[in-house]
């Protein structure tokens, strides 16, 4: 049966009607009034997005295109504000809702203590809309309203805490750095309306045969491929949203949000959001190889580079940060093999896994007094187990161990790089692969230095004031501590904090295993993603596929992924269960390296060097030279002057004598009486 | 023989003296007014020399209207002189400049 | 001899010959503190005048004593403003008069004497009305000048004004007699401006001609105050006392008008294309000196004087056009230009008493919180001057600079439009003195109490703004005058 | 009262004008409700032009046409399009806000200053509806007195300058504008908008012309590099004027465009198209990097002003390539729209900045960035229209900001994909110079002392800021009406140019 539009209308309502009332009347409804009416709008949009997803794959549900009302319409162009419900949607819908309920019941123990209880729950509610409203788009002006509406809600939550400057910059970089994106994602746009002439995604793919062969004239003599410049110019946008190297800067900022936004925004949903756009595009993506390829070596360096980095890192956010750079780079190469499918569904089982981290993270941020520098950590296993062993599954799962939902994922986006010919390919697989191992040692080093070895930290019960300034960057502002001095001992969090560990880490555990069969293999995702068959890695691979349970059999495979998170974890094992003082030494020993890494390769640097201080010189030389001196200075104040001068100069003609004024007279006649006789001759 | 060139001529040097009067003569001021008169008389010589050459009346009937007024005009002037000499106790036209710019 | 239609054609000016000399009789008959009656006769007087000038205006032009007097359209429009401003200046003028012991009779018969030059000069029909229509007006201006026996400015002012007046209609005679002699070089020479324009075509002596126009056009600008021919104005304007400036300023410069059309546009019609040139160069001319010299001017007087000089420019734009279009756009300008600097003078004279005549541009400061009624007509006169729309003063720019471009003179268009901008400074500085300033503590800038004055003056310069928005009849009967 | 409706709208307020002024600075708050009054029943008179304009009827309507000056052949002619009727309402809506904004902020003289916004708003009005060149001129030039008056007497330390700069500037621009009516008029013998738009002139003629529309309509939109006046008048103007001056009457220099240099002149219009489009992007770019630079939030706002409205002379000239050269009439239809609906956003987004920025003024009485920070500890509410509004200024989806530029950009892409570069560079730059005015305004702590104190906006500067955002949000939620409200006239502009004149 049709999916009824009133239904599919309250999914995105219900979160904008929460966020409304908590926001706007939040000092009325009082802070349990605020987290109620959100966690509501949050649970009728969870449910009736499971309802969809269960109408479009059981029940039979007719893919849902219309449009709700036009936007505008000028001739032969025309945008609205519409809905396609297929199935790659029900699914991206089904994770939103979800995440966003859980980590609205998670902020409730979070954030119980903040003094902007009801401006963030009203905040994250409003994010949930925006990216429904994204995901749930039929066309692209929509998709961008959606785009920046959750740009925007990002940059609100990231200077939540808007008294800390490091905030207040991150948000305001983040900001920045995603309209470096859009910049390219609106010419994208411009293109799609400019070559086939609408907004509308089923009329585009539909058309988008008529683009091959046509080409774009950028100068004289030279022509682009149009479907490259398309696919590049929206890739552009991904990469911006999805923080794709060069523009990645912004997500590890991104980490002075409250966790559990971080968990929300900068890892579940926000963040893929470019991995689903191209996943909706796949019709046009799959006109333009070289597109593809650049996609995939972009996916490739971020999946590796940005994950060494991780290695280096303390803070228990920005490893976890980090990681979703890497995990964002495997999605994206696995666009950049046509492996759509491949990338969301990694996109999903990421999205509950990483989530999974980061509210464990935050867990222990709670459980630590808002100290997020692992060096001050450890031995944490015995305070709070829940959070111990959930976080260890949502770490295999990041590394990929067999069975858990994300090696399906990840092994399949490997696989698939392996099998694909694409230009290039060789070196995303060199990537994906080294990753692999990047990932395990991470992982494993955070979670030994979180919760296994030795305390780092003492608990007083005095309340130390002091505090050094390289940490104060990571404390809320919930009053300071000395570095790993604890007013009391830690203490493992309230329910509603574990609770979503615990309905998190089951999925983590198992959709992989259960899904794995239909969504990847089983063309699950049907009409909503296109790929042409010479390009179906996907499909060589279903053939090798019998079963989940034989795939994680095979992937026991020492030469191969496996192999490599074995190694890691035989290395983090030795070097932080059994000779926590090699750490200190390696990192002496290779300082060079280290030293690059530690300082992201510079690349922040060299931003911050170029664009924000060069921009503002730039700006004052335009002012100042241009505007002040030229336009101002000589022209109109110059003219100015001039004509005061000159009559100054005149005025003195006026002599006041007698015999001047009749001089000037005779003169004038003479002047005329000559002038004419001459002309007259 | 005298012809008519004769008598413009004349009246233009008379016109010119006149004028140069006005503006050469930095001392007094009824100098001013005796070259005012001999203007008016260059004008009248031409007058009188055009309508009795060109055989027409009026040139000379509208001499005598010259002569009426210029008798006006320099009443006029010679009270403004005695005004002014009252003021400023001087009739130098170098002094007269209190209004200039 | 003549005729009894000659007198009647004559008749408001014999009128007003006969009115002025009962008045100066009544005068001499009168006690000090009777001259209100005397002030509210001769404003009588005038609009008598003002009737039989309009009431029995011919539907033809008629010309009487055989041609040497012409009464048209032309002629009575510029009589009928002529004594509207001087009914103007004698209404601002009293408080003024009276607080200086002013208040003579001379001041009134010499003005309505000059007014009876006016009347003559305009509506001249030979070179010897001209020549007895200037004199009459300018020697009665002389004495007016140095109404004020006692100040040094006034006779100095006069000075300059007798010596150079006197040069200069002493030039003006010469051109005369030059086109006169011209005249008789084949044809029969002439001194009636109807016969010069027929015979002018064939004379044998073009120089001679040519030296002629050159001195009258010579006299023609001194009278309107044409740069380099404008020497005096600013010293007279600020020298006389501030009632004659503004009838200098307004009804002689109508006078200067019909004197320049009944010359140029009546007997030297058929050279119109070597005088068209010239009043050009002249119009460049002034435009630039009075507007530039205008700009550093600190004394208001002064300042106005340096626009009047720059206002005749543009007036010249409308008559270098040589064509009744462009006459008609002069005459409307020359009109405009009258009621505003009547307005604008009109300001100055409520404001100065005993002791302050509120000279210089600073003693406006801050008049917006003093007076704001006052600054407002201020505002609307400084407005209609710098020819914002919707103000009288920018219809009558357009219409000269349509003129100008009508007869293909788009440069001497585009120069007067420049030129319109650098006007706009300092007619705004006026303003932003009345509105930005803050009052100077202790000024009394107070609006003279003269009932009469008040209302009149307001509806003067409100007069501005409703003749901006309407002002077609106005254009249409100086159209039709001249067309006729 | 429908066949005079236009009439009735230009005049009531500024007759409205006299009793207020009548009431005196003995009684202020007489002279407030008198002139609030006059204000809300003209919105209320505007109000009924939607009805009585007809979406699908003639493109002009309402024309009222009397003869001005017979002799001259001068009419006083009136008509509306669906660009007029939009701008109009604009105007009526934003004189109420800006007239309840100087509520009791203008202390000296309100009767003075209540009366010129009154007598503005008429003036604006006549612009907006005058078919008659001359009357269109009359209209234009004497909007300038009550400007004129209002930065002059009620403006900052600067306001002599600024007031004077303003003034001259436009009458410099625009004088020359009357020369090429002057001409125009020699040579068809009417000052009626619609006969000049059919008379026929060669390129040279159109050439001077164009170039005389532009210097007056450059002045006061005002484009690079004639724009230099704008910051200076908003830095010194009261802020009522300031909203006035970037809601209203930047709007009425695009306005200009379609009126005269697009039919009068649309060969040399579209032979010097890619001047005015360069011009344009300079303003996006360049004027966007001194806005980045600003010390003092009016003159970033106001420099962001030049930048917003590159778009509408990039929308409208951008029409002439797609026309001529692409023949892409739709696309055409597109960006001029876009422009349009450009022209109304940013009357309502810069309206609500300065009327935000003079909402800070009023408290702390400096308009230096660096003297703020950390506003919204005390003003939340504030801080929500402030973020709200600088979201629209940075051109956000779901904003009214939104919706022109974007409509610009895809159009502008269609007629070369560099153009749509340059022009869509104002999502970065946009961004950069409003939010990190926001991040130094409104975020952090607070350091100056005189912040903590500042008290939360009251009822009335409330009631402004709701007006503001409900009109930003409806626009950039649903644009849809007001598009089809100019559809017609937009059509008919672009069909005017293809046609060729020579």
């Amino acid at each position: 049966m049709e999916l009824s539009t009133a239904i599919l209308l309250t999914i995105p309502l219900a979160p904008l009607v929460g966020c409304l009332l908590a926001g706007f009347f939040g000092k009325f409804i009082g802070r349990a009034g605020a987290h109620s009416v959100t966690i509501l709008g949050l649970l009728v949009a969870c449910g009736l997005s499971f309802y969809v997803l269960y109408q479009i794959t059981a029940g039979g549900a007719p893919v849902y295109n219309h449009n709700l009302y036009t936007w505008f319409e000028i001739g032969k162009f025309s945008a609205s504000v519409g809905f396609l419900i297929d199935r790659l949607t029900a699914m991206m819908m089904v994770v939103v809702t979800f995440v966003s309920l859980l980590v609205h019941v998670y902020t409730i123990g979070y954030m119980a203590d903040d003094p902007g209880y009801q401006r963030f729950f009203s905040y994250i509610s409003l994010f949930t809309f925006s990216m429904l409203m994204l995901v749930m788009s039929n066309n692209f002006m929509q998709l961008f309203f959606g785009w920046e509406a959750v740009g925007l809600v990002s940059y609100l939550l990231i200077g939540f805490w808007y008294k800390r400057p490091t905030a207040i910059f991150a948000n305001l970089k983040a900001f920045l750095v995603n309209r470096v994106g859009d910049f390219g994602f609106l010419l994208g746009i411009s293109a799609v309306l400019y070559f086939l002439g609408t907004l509308d995604y089923a009329t585009a793919f539909a058309g988008a045969d008529s683009l091959v062969g046509k080409t774009l004239t950028i100068t004289q003599g030279m022509h682009w491929d149009a479907p490259t410049v398309i696919c590049v110019l929206l890739f552009i946008g991904a990469m911006g949203k999805s923080a794709q190297v060069p523009l990645h800067v912004w997500l590890p900022d991104s980490m002075e949000g409250p966790t559990p936004i971080s968990a929300l925004i900068h890892a579940a949903t926000m963040v893929t959001a470019g991995i689903f756009m191209v996943a909706r595009m796949s019709p046009l993506y799959e006109l333009s190889s070289s597109a593809l390829s650049f996609i995939m070596i972009i996916g490739a360096t971020g999946a590796l580079f940005t994950g060494l980095i991780g290695i280096v890192q303390n803070d228990i956010k920005r490893v976890v940060a980090y990681s979703t750079l890497s995990q964002l780079g495997y999605m994206t190469v696995a666009l950049g093999v046509s492996a759509y499918s491949g990338a969301v569904y990694h996109l999903m089982t990421h999205a509950f896994f990483k989530a999974l981290l980061f509210l464990g993270a935050g867990s222990v941020i709670i459980a630590m007094h808002h100290e997020q520098d692992m060096r001050y950590m450890g031995g944490l296993r015995k305070y709070m187990p829940v959070t111990w062993i959930t976080m260890w599954i949502g770490s295999l799962a990041l590394c990929g161990v067999p069975f858990f939902s994300g090696f399906y994922s990840k092994d399949a986006i490997i696989e698939a790089v392996g099998e694909s010919h694409r230009w290039g390919a060789s070196y995303a697989y060199f990537c994906v692969m080294a990753g692999a191992f990047v990932t395990a040692l991470y992982t494993f080093r955070q979670m030994y230095l979180t919760f296994h070895g030795k305390e780092r930290f003492t608990v007083k019960a005095h309340h130390g004031h002091g505090h050094d300034a390289h940490h104060d960057d990571h404390h809320d502002d919930h009053g300071h501590h000395e570095p790993g001095v604890l007013d009391h001992a830690p203490t493992e969090s309230p329910w509603v904090v574990t609770l979503p560990l615990v309905l998190l880490a089951i999925p983590s555990l198992l959709i992989g295993f259960l899904t794995v069969g239909p969504m990847l293999f089983g063309g699950w995702f049907g009409q909503a993603i296109h790929v042409d068959e010479a390009n179906n890695v996907l499909g060589e691979l279903a053939g090798e596929f019998h079963g989940a349970a034989s795939m994680a059999l095979h992937g026991f495979n020492p030469i191969g992924p496996f192999g490599l998170v074995l190694l890691a974890f035989i290395i983090q094992t030795y070097i932080y269960l059994f000779n926590p003082a090699m750490a200190g030494r390696i990192k002496s020993a290779l300082k060079p390296l280290w030293t690059v890494l530690d300082r992201k390769y510079w690349v922040d640097d060299v931003y911050f060097a170029v664009f924000a201080r060069g921009g503002v010189k730039l700006g004052r030389l335009f002012w100042k030279a241009g505007d002040a001196a030229v336009i101002d200075g000589a022209l109109v104040n110059g003219s100015a002057g001039l004509v005061q001068k000159i009559a100054a100069a005149m005025r003195r003609l006026q002599s006041g004598y007698l015999y001047h004024y009749a001089f000037a007279m005779i003169l004038g006649l003479i002047l005329l009486l000559g002038g004419f006789w001459l002309v007259g001759h | 023989m005298l012809t008519l060139s004769h008598y413009i001529v004349l009246g233009a040097v008379l016109f010119c003296i006149s004028v140069a009067g006005l503006f050469i003569n930095r001392k007094n001021v009824i100098v001013l007014l005796m070259a005012i008169e001999l203007m008016l008389l260059a004008v009248n010589m031409n007058f009188v020399a055009f309508s009795r050459f060109l055989g027409d009346v009026s040139g000379q009937v509208f001499v005598f209207f010259i002569l009426t007024v210029a008798a006006a005009e320099s009443a006029i002037g010679l009270a403004i002189l005695v005004l002014l000499f009252r003021n400023r106790s001087t009739i130098n036209v170098a002094e007269i400049d209190s209004m200039k710019g | 001899m003549p005729s009894m239609n000659d007198i009647l054609i004559l008749a408001p000016e014999f009128y007003l010959v006969a009115a002025a000399c009962l008045l100066l009789l009544l005068d001499a008959f009168m006690k000090p503190e009777q001259r209100g009656l005397l002030h509210w006769l001769s404003i009588a007087v005038l609009a008598v005048a003002i009737y039989m000038v309009v009431g029995a205006a011919p539907p033809v032009s008629l010309s009487a004593f055989h041609g040497m007097f012409v009464r048209d359209g032309v002629a009575t429009i510029l009589k009928v403003f002529a004594l509207l401003t001087t009914i103007l200046v004698f209404v601002y003028s009293r408080p003024y008069l009276r607080d200086r012991k002013l208040f003579i009779g001379e001041f009134y018969t010499l003005m309505i004497f000059a007014v009876i030059g006016v009347m003559l000069l305009v509506s001249a029909g030979s070179l010897v009305t001209v020549y007895l229509g200037l004199e009459l007006l300018s020697l009665s201006s002389y004495a007016l000048v140095a109404l004020n026996r006692d100040a040094p400015l006034p006779s100095e002012a006069a000075m300059k004004y007798f010596v150079l007046g006197a040069l200069a209609s002493g030039m003006l005679l010469y051109g005369m007699s030059m086109v006169y002699g011209a005249s008789g070089m084949g044809g029969q020479a002439t001194l009636d401006l109807a016969q010069l324009k027929s015979v002018m075509g064939y004379t044998q002596a073009p120089t001679l001609l040519l030296f002629g126009l050159v001195f009258m056009v010579v006299g023609i600008s001194f009278k309107l105050g044409v740069a380099p021919f404008h020497m005096w104005i600013p010293d007279v304007y600020q020298g006389a006392p501030t009632p004659i400036t503004t009838f200098i300023a307004s009804a002689s410069k109508l006078a200067a008008f019909g004197m320049a059309y009944r010359l140029l546009a009546g007997g030297m019609a058929e050279v119109s294309h070597q005088w068209q040139l010239m009043l050009a160069v002249l119009a460049v001319l002034s435009l630039a000196i009075g507007n530039l010299v205008a700009i550093v001017q600190t004394n208001l007087k002064r300042m106005l004087a340096y626009s009047t000089i720059s206002h005749m420019g543009y007036l010249l734009l409308g008559l270098s056009a040589a064509n009744p279009e462009g006459y008609s756009a002069a005459m409307f300008y020359a009109i405009s230009y009258a009621l505003m600097s009547t307005a604008s003078f009109g300001v100055i004279l409520a404001l100065s008493r005993a002791g302050f005549e509120c000279e210089e541009i600073d003693d406006l400061r801050g008049l917006n919180q003093r007076s704001p009624w006052l600054a407002f007509l201020m505002m609307l006169v400084m407005v209609s001057l710098a020819g914002v729309p919707p103000m009288f003063g920018f219809f009558a720019k357009l219409l000269v600079l349509q003129a100008a471009v009508h007869a293909n003179m788009l440069w001497l268009a585009i120069v007067g439009a420049v030129f319109a901008i650098i006007g706009l400074y300092y007619y705004l500085r006026v303003v932003k003195v009345m509105y930005f300033d803050k009052a100077v503590e202790g000024s009394e800038l107070r609006m003279q109490a003269d009932g009469s004055l008040r209302v009149v003056l307001s509806l003067n310069a409100l007069g501005l703004l409703v003749i901006g928005l309407y002002w077609g009849p106005l254009i249409a009967w100086c159209r039709n005058a001249l067309a006729g | 009262m429908f066949n005079h409706l236009l009439s009735l709208l230009i005049w009531l307020p500024v007759v409205g004008a006299v009793p207020v002024l009548l009431a005196g600075s003995g009684r202020p708050s007489l002279a407030r409700w008198l002139a609030l009054a006059v204000a809300v029943l003209t919105f209320a008179v505007s109000l009924f032009l939607i009805p009585q304009y007809h979406l699908d009827g003639a493109v002009m309507q309402l024309r009222e046409d009397h003869v001005w000056i017979a002799s001259l052949g001068v009419h006083y002619g009136l008509a509306v399009d669906g660009i007029s009727v939009a701008l109009i309402l604009l105007t009526t809506f934003v004189s109420i806000l800006v007239i309840v904004g100087a509520w009791e902020v203008i202390q000296d003289k309100p009767h003075q200053y209540m009366a010129a916004m009154l007598v503005l708003e008429g003036l604006m009005i006549g612009v907006f509806c005058a078919t008659d060149a001359l009357l269109f001129y009359v209209f234009f030039e004497a909007m300038l007195i009550p400007m004129f008056i209002l930065i002059g007497i009620w403006g900052g330390p600067r306001r002599v300058y600024a007031t004077i700069k303003f003034f001259i500037y436009t009458f410099l621009g625009s004088i020359f504008m009357l020369i090429g009516l002057i001409y125009l008029y020699q040579k068809a013998g009417t000052f009626d908008l619609h006969a000049l738009a059919a008379l026929p002139l060669s390129m040279t003629e159109q050439t001077w012309l164009f170039f005389a529309f532009l210097l007056a309509f450059a002045v006061k939109v005002p484009m690079v590099p004639v724009h230099t006046w704008l910051p200076d008048a908003h830095v010194e103007a009261p802020t009522g004027g300031s909203v006035v001056l970037a809601a209203v009457m930047l709007k009425i220099g695009g306005y200009g465009f379609l009126r005269f240099s697009l039919p009068i002149t649309p060969d040399a219009a579209a032979h010097f198209a890619p001047l005015v489009i360069v011009l344009s992007l300079v303003a996006v770019v360049y004027i966007g990097y001194v806005a980045l630079v600003q010390d003092d939030m009016k003159k970033l706002v106001a420099y962001s002003s030049v930048a917003h409205m590159g778009f509408v002379t990039l929308g409208i000239f951008i029409a002439f390539m797609l026309v001529r050269d692409a023949g892409n009439l739709d696309a055409a239809k597109l960006g001029m729209q876009g422009a349009m609906v450009q022209m109304i956003s940013h009357g309502f987004v810069s309206g609500a900045m300065f009327s935000c920025i003079g909402v800070l003024y009023d408290r702390l009485h400096t308009r230096q960035i660096k003297d703020y920070g950390g506003v919204i500890n005390v003003m939340p509410w504030f801080g929500f229209f402030y973020v709200l509004f600088a979201m629209a200024n940075s051109g956000l989806p779901g904003t009214s900001g939104f919706v022109g530029e974007f409509m610009v950009v895809l159009a502008s892409f269609s007629a070369n994909p560099w153009i749509a570069l340059f022009a869509a560079f104002t999502l970065i730059i946009g961004a950069a110079y409003t939010l990190w005015m926001v991040k130094r305004v409104l975020w952090g702590d607070i350091t100056n002392p005189h912040v903590a104190e500042m008290k939360e906006i009251n009822g009335r500067e409330t009631f402004v800021l709701v007006a503001f955002a409900a009109a930003v949000l409806a626009l950039g939620i649903w644009p849809q009406p007001l598009i089809h409200l100019m559809d017609n006239s937009v059509a008919q502009l672009v069909q005017q140019l293809a046609v060729h004149k020579i």
